[in-house]
């Protein structure tokens, strides 16, 4: 468990924290919008830690490019879903 | 153990599938059934062949990746046929009582 | 190490089950897209997970062809108008 | 029970409550989305089974596109009859559960008591992977899908066709209130398009040239594309056309054009029928074939004989 | 040489739907008719080869199985090529004006048509079990698709019906070949039966394949689907549908029972698929007597006519083997020509309600002739080549000393005759009801003639046995349990 897998470590654990956070938000939280909050934001921000545990695990830049790719496609996806479905929540109630 | 596990799940799987084409009503839920099974079939099918150290058998692979896009060539067309059945008849469903032979 | 990927993808999958719990309970239909936008990003990160424990480096183009389909499956929703019970 | 163990018992499960979810719910748009998930459960299944490519197929076919297909084809039948009942009635077949009970004991029973016999000595499959060392491919599933069993490939080609053929010869005319332009309002939309379609073609392309030496190929790059074709059908960026023109028809048909041009060509240089010469000619195949994939799955999905662009 | 030939087969057909898709409108139908009558000619050097040195075989890609896939064209697939040939042409000629190439529906009908003749005679050539399935499904989308134009509403009910069954059958069958290939590592058929041990697997697999390939070519009690689909084609494509599409899946069958399963004891099973012949003779029949529409009357003697060739398991001889081959290329042909007669009476009066069809024998000449000359064909009367075939079929149980299905033959033949008289009485003989058609068109004369060809070969087909029996004992299949 030399220095580099205890980053890779900590990294992890944040991001599965994170994740936990995502879905605790998506189950308790009372209507969509809020529960909108907690996926993208939590959600992302795992996704990333992920990411970022890995690449440093791998070492390797070409792994490491191809991972903050995956993560910045992860963002863009997350932040037009959460307003087209805060748009299609609220113009579903009118 | 890990193919003795999907072997069992894909059977249920198998079940499930054959047991929503039976009660289905709606042609949608039909395709979805059968599409369900399909993809169990596919799971027995790489199992069954077994594999070597390096991955399981290649051929058996072509086969289910053959097998995966006729599945989706015939579900595309099944869609299209149902959609053609609306328009024509109005409900999206073949099960009416006596109108097999008339 | 690699006991400890086993156990991030483990805890990924149980958050995935969650989220079936969701899109089978979610009132309304914005919910249950919610819950599959979890799921993708969700297999995302569980797919680079096994990418790395499994030593299979092709599992990182098929999270990046699923980022992608979440993308594509968030806009197909849309166009959708709610069916009935929807609202 | 150590992590491994753990998480396909858990992929297990999670298939087979998926699977019991797509079938029993009542309203079918939930259907349809279980289903995008069960596809998704699917590919991590593929991959505990060491198979990227059939991971990368069943996301890229199984889920994304099949699913894209179903809620198009939910969407239009919305559109015709905007009161459809959301959630279907469930027939009252009393034959259903024994038959699915039997059904599944008999293919638990096949697949467990075929797990324990050991394959045969000199199966296509040990053969395939010698043989693969001699040609110039990597991977040894494009290697049987492109080389050894090519005629699989070819006419599987002719299947996709056959089924655009047939959406098109069984095509109704349409409803009347079924022309009714997609509302294209959403501001956000426009810049993902702008980032989504590129990308998509870039991934394509990149999984076509990969698919020789690792998990990837025609298919997968067909599929994909695919998927960028449906955004922008979804966003009315491209709208039905009525009268498919050459070009259309030349895409639709480039996959079998270069196989059947190749592969029987050949004949003409001595060479034994759907022998490939070269790399050269693998390339050529595949890129054809993406192609027609791509653009015979968007047509599907948009349910016309041709895609053109948004008049301006 | 021959390997272009075997090529030309598949690929013609395939490259004429390319190339009529590419090609401007006006072009289309000669090249479409041009492919179609260069098929019989492919075959003509290919009958001279397989006569001289028997079965030809062409490894394709260089690869031989276990790992390639082998085309073979032994007798049997020899004589389904020309059954297919055959059939092609007059129903293509039918085609020219019931689809004609320039309309909407003729665009539809004519890529369809050239890419199911590719995938039946890749299917007759192919030895490869998965080959086997992506040719059938190839054949089942192109039928169902057919089916389906011109969208009336029935024709889309049971097309819809024939594509789920059809897709179940496919599942079943494919799962029997992961299990099979799982075994032997191989799929090629041949390689399949000599790896192959019985054990309660491999039975397991053949049952599952078996009943795919029965509820595709509809055998009783899986013909629920036939009746509507083949009853409400449109033309030409009931006689393709009930010609040629449902023969391909039994020719599959007795491919995969002898060849493929062939030196196992199987005699319960035999008797089995035999008695689902009886059923499907029987309930063919007496439904066939009851209909009150001429194409369904036409569609229920499809389901009975196929439980004759279904006696060849039970009756496992050379004999049998002749009848069945030769039930299959006489039924064929009869079937296709009542079909393209009864498409034309139908576009002449409008209707094919039996009540209607009075003193047609004036009005349709050639169309009732042709009707009567395939009746006789499918009765068994002799000089026909339906006769022939009964005959042979009645002689393997005479020499068996199998008295059931004797009597089960003679009771079949009477029952066609039956229903097919009542047919061709109500056309002909009963001037009283005076019920004068609300429309009248003459049908092209093409269309006639297309239907009396098929229905005069049909009755050649009794004279020319000598050459095709003998093809079919070269290529008998390698277990030998041949009395």
């Amino acid at each position: 468990m030399n220095f580099q897998d205890g980053i890779a470590v900590v990294l992890l654990i944040a991001g599965c924290f994170f994740y936990l956070a995502g879905t605790v938000g998506l189950l308790r939280f009372g209507d969509v919008h809020s529960r909108l909050h907690a996926l993208t934001k939590a959600d992302n921000l795992g996704l990333m830690l992920v990411c970022a545990a890995l690449a440093v695990l791998a070492a390797d830049w070409r792994i490491s490019a191809l991972l903050a790719l995956i993560w910045l496609l992860g963002l863009l996806a997350a932040t037009v879903s959460a307003h087209l479905i805060a748009r299609h929540a609220r113009r579903g109630w009118e | 153990m890990t193919e003795i596990l999907f072997v069992l799940a894909a059977s249920v799987v198998f079940g499930i599938g054959v047991w929503g084409l039976l009660i289905a009503e709606h042609l949608l839920r039909k395709l979805l059934a059968l599409n369900v099974m399909s993809s169990s079939v596919f799971i027995i099918m790489l199992v069954v062949a077994g594999g070597g150290p390096d991955g399981p058998d290649p051929v058996a692979q072509a086969l289910i990746l053959t097998g995966i896009v006729i599945a989706v060539a015939a579900t595309a067309f099944a869609l299209a046929l149902m959609v053609s059945i609306y328009r024509k008849t109005g409900r999206a469903s073949i099960t009416e009582k006596g109108d097999d032979d008339r | 190490m690699s006991q400890i990927l086993g156990l991030a993808v483990l805890f990924l999958l149980l958050n995935l089950v969650a989220g079936i719990w969701r899109v089978a309970r979610g009132p309304t239909a914005a919910d249950r897209m919610l819950a599959a936008l979890l799921f993708g990003s969700t297999t995302v990160a569980v797919l680079l997970l096994m990418a790395e424990w499994m030593t299979m480096p092709a599992l990182r183009s098929v999270a990046l062809l699923f980022v992608m389909l979440a993308g594509i499956v968030t806009i197909a929703f849309f166009g959708l108008p709610a069916g009935k019970d929807e609202q | 029970m150590d992590t491994a163990h753990l998480v396909d018992l858990l992929l297990a499960v999670g298939m087979v409550v998926l699977a019991l979810q797509v079938v029993s719910e009542r309203a079918v748009l939930r259907s349809i989305i279980l289903f995008v998930v069960f596809g998704l459960v699917m590919a991590l299944a593929w991959t505990r089974l060491q198979a990227p490519d059939l991971a990368l197929a069943e996301a890229a076919i199984g889920a994304g596109v099949t699913g894209a297909l179903m809620m198009m084809a939910w969407r239009r039948l919305l559109i015709i009859n905007p009161d459809q009942p959301a959630d279907t009635p469930r027939g009252r077949s009393r034959v259903a559960v024994p038959v699915a009970l039997l059904a599944a004991a008999l293919v638990a029973t096949i697949g467990l008591s075929a797990l324990n016999i050991d394959p045969h000595a000199n199966g296509a499959g040990l053969i395939a992977l010698d043989e693969l060392t001699d040609t110039s491919l990597g991977n040894p599933v494009t290697g049987v899908l492109l080389l050894f069993r090519n005629l699989d490939t070819l006419l599987e080609m002719a299947v996709l066709l056959i089924a655009l053929l047939g959406a098109r010869a069984v095509s109704t005319p349409a409803h009347p209130n079924e022309a009714a332009v997609v509302e294209t309002s959403a501001p956000l939309v426009g810049a993902l398009l702008a980032i989504l379609v590129p990308l998509s073609i870039l991934i394509a392309t990149h999984l076509l040239l990969a698919g020789t030496n690792e998990p990837g190929g025609a298919f997968q790059a067909g599929a994909v594309l695919a998927a960028g074709g449906v955004a922008l059908v979804l966003t009315a960026r491209l709208q039905p056309g009525e009268r498919p023109g050459v070009v259309t028809q030349l895409a639709v048909t480039a996959g079998l054009l270069a196989f059947v041009g190749i592969g029987v060509g050949i004949m003409a240089f001595g060479e034994k029928l759907l022998v490939l010469p070269g790399t050269w000619a693998i390339y050529v195949i595949e890129t054809a074939m993406m192609v027609s994939i791509g653009l015979t799955l968007a047509l599907l999905f948009a349910g016309a004989p041709a895609l053109v662009g948004r008049p301006k | 040489m021959i390997a272009e030939l075997l090529a030309g087969l598949v690929f013609i057909p395939l490259g004429a739907t390319l190339l009529v898709l590419l090609l401007p409108r006006q072009a289309r139908g000669y090249l479409c008719f041009t492919a179609v009558l260069a098929l019989p000619l492919c075959l003509m050097p290919l009958t001279q080869a397989v006569w001289a040195d028997g079965e030809i075989t062409l490894a394709l890609a260089e690869f031989t199985p276990p790992l390639g896939i082998v085309w073979r064209l032994d007798g049997l697939a020899l004589i389904m090529l020309w059954l297919t040939a055959i059939v092609a042409v007059p129903v293509s000629l039918h085609a020219l004006t019931s689809f004609p190439p320039g309309e909407q529906t003729g665009r539809g009908f004519w890529p369809l048509w050239l890419m199911l003749l590719a995938g039946i005679n890749a299917l007759f050539l192919s030895a490869d079990l998965f080959n086997l399935y992506v040719t059938l499904e190839m054949i089942t989308l192109a039928g169902v698709a057919m089916l389906g134009i011109g969208g009336n509403a029935l024709a889309l009910k049971a097309a819809m019906r024939y594509l789920l069954l059809g897709l179940l059958a496919s599942l079943l069958y494919l799962l029997a070949v992961g299990l099979i290939y799982g075994q032997t590592g191989a799929l090629d058929i041949y390689l399949v039966g000599e790896r192959l041990e019985t054990d309660r697997l491999a039975a397991t697999a053949l049952v599952l394949m078996i009943t795919g390939l029965l509820v595709k070519s509809a055998i009783f009690p899986m013909h629920v689907w036939l009746p509507a689909a083949h009853g409400n084609a449109p033309g030409p494509v009931s006689a393709i549908l009930s010609g040629l599409v449902v023969k391909v899946s039994l020719y599959m069958l007795i491919r995969i029972w002898f060849w493929m399963a062939g030196d196992w004891e199987l005699p319960a099973a035999a008797t089995a698929l035999g008695l689902l012949g009886a059923g499907a003779i029987l309930y063919g029949s007496l439904a066939a007597l009851i209909q009150p529409r001429l194409k369904m009357v036409i569609a229920y003697s499809t389901v009975a006519q196929l439980g004759y060739v279904m006696l060849l398991f039970p009756l496992a001889s050379i004999n049998a083997f002749h009848a069945a081959s030769y039930q299959l290329l006489a039924h064929g042909l009869a079937k296709a020509a009542m079909f393209l007669a009864a498409a034309n009476i139908l576009w002449s009066i409008g209707t094919d309600r039996l009540h209607a069809l009075t003193d047609l024998n004036r009005k349709l000449p050639v169309d009732l002739f042709a009707l009567a000359l395939a009746a006789v064909s499918i009765m068994g009367l002799p000089p026909s080549g339906g006769f022939l075939a009964k005959w042979l079929l009645l002689e393997a149980a005479w020499q068996q000393g199998a008295w059931g299905w004797l009597i089960l033959i003679s009771i079949g033949s009477l029952l066609s005759a039956a229903y097919l008289f009542r047919v061709i009485a109500l056309t002909c003989f009963h001037p009283e009801r005076r019920h004068v058609p609300t429309r009248w068109q003459s049908p092209p004369s093409s269309a006639s003639i297309a239907a009396l060809v098929l229905a005069l070969l049909a009755i050649a087909a009794g004279f020319t046995s000598a050459p095709i029996l003998g093809l079919i004992d070269d290529s008998l299949p390698p277990g030998g349990i041949w009395p």
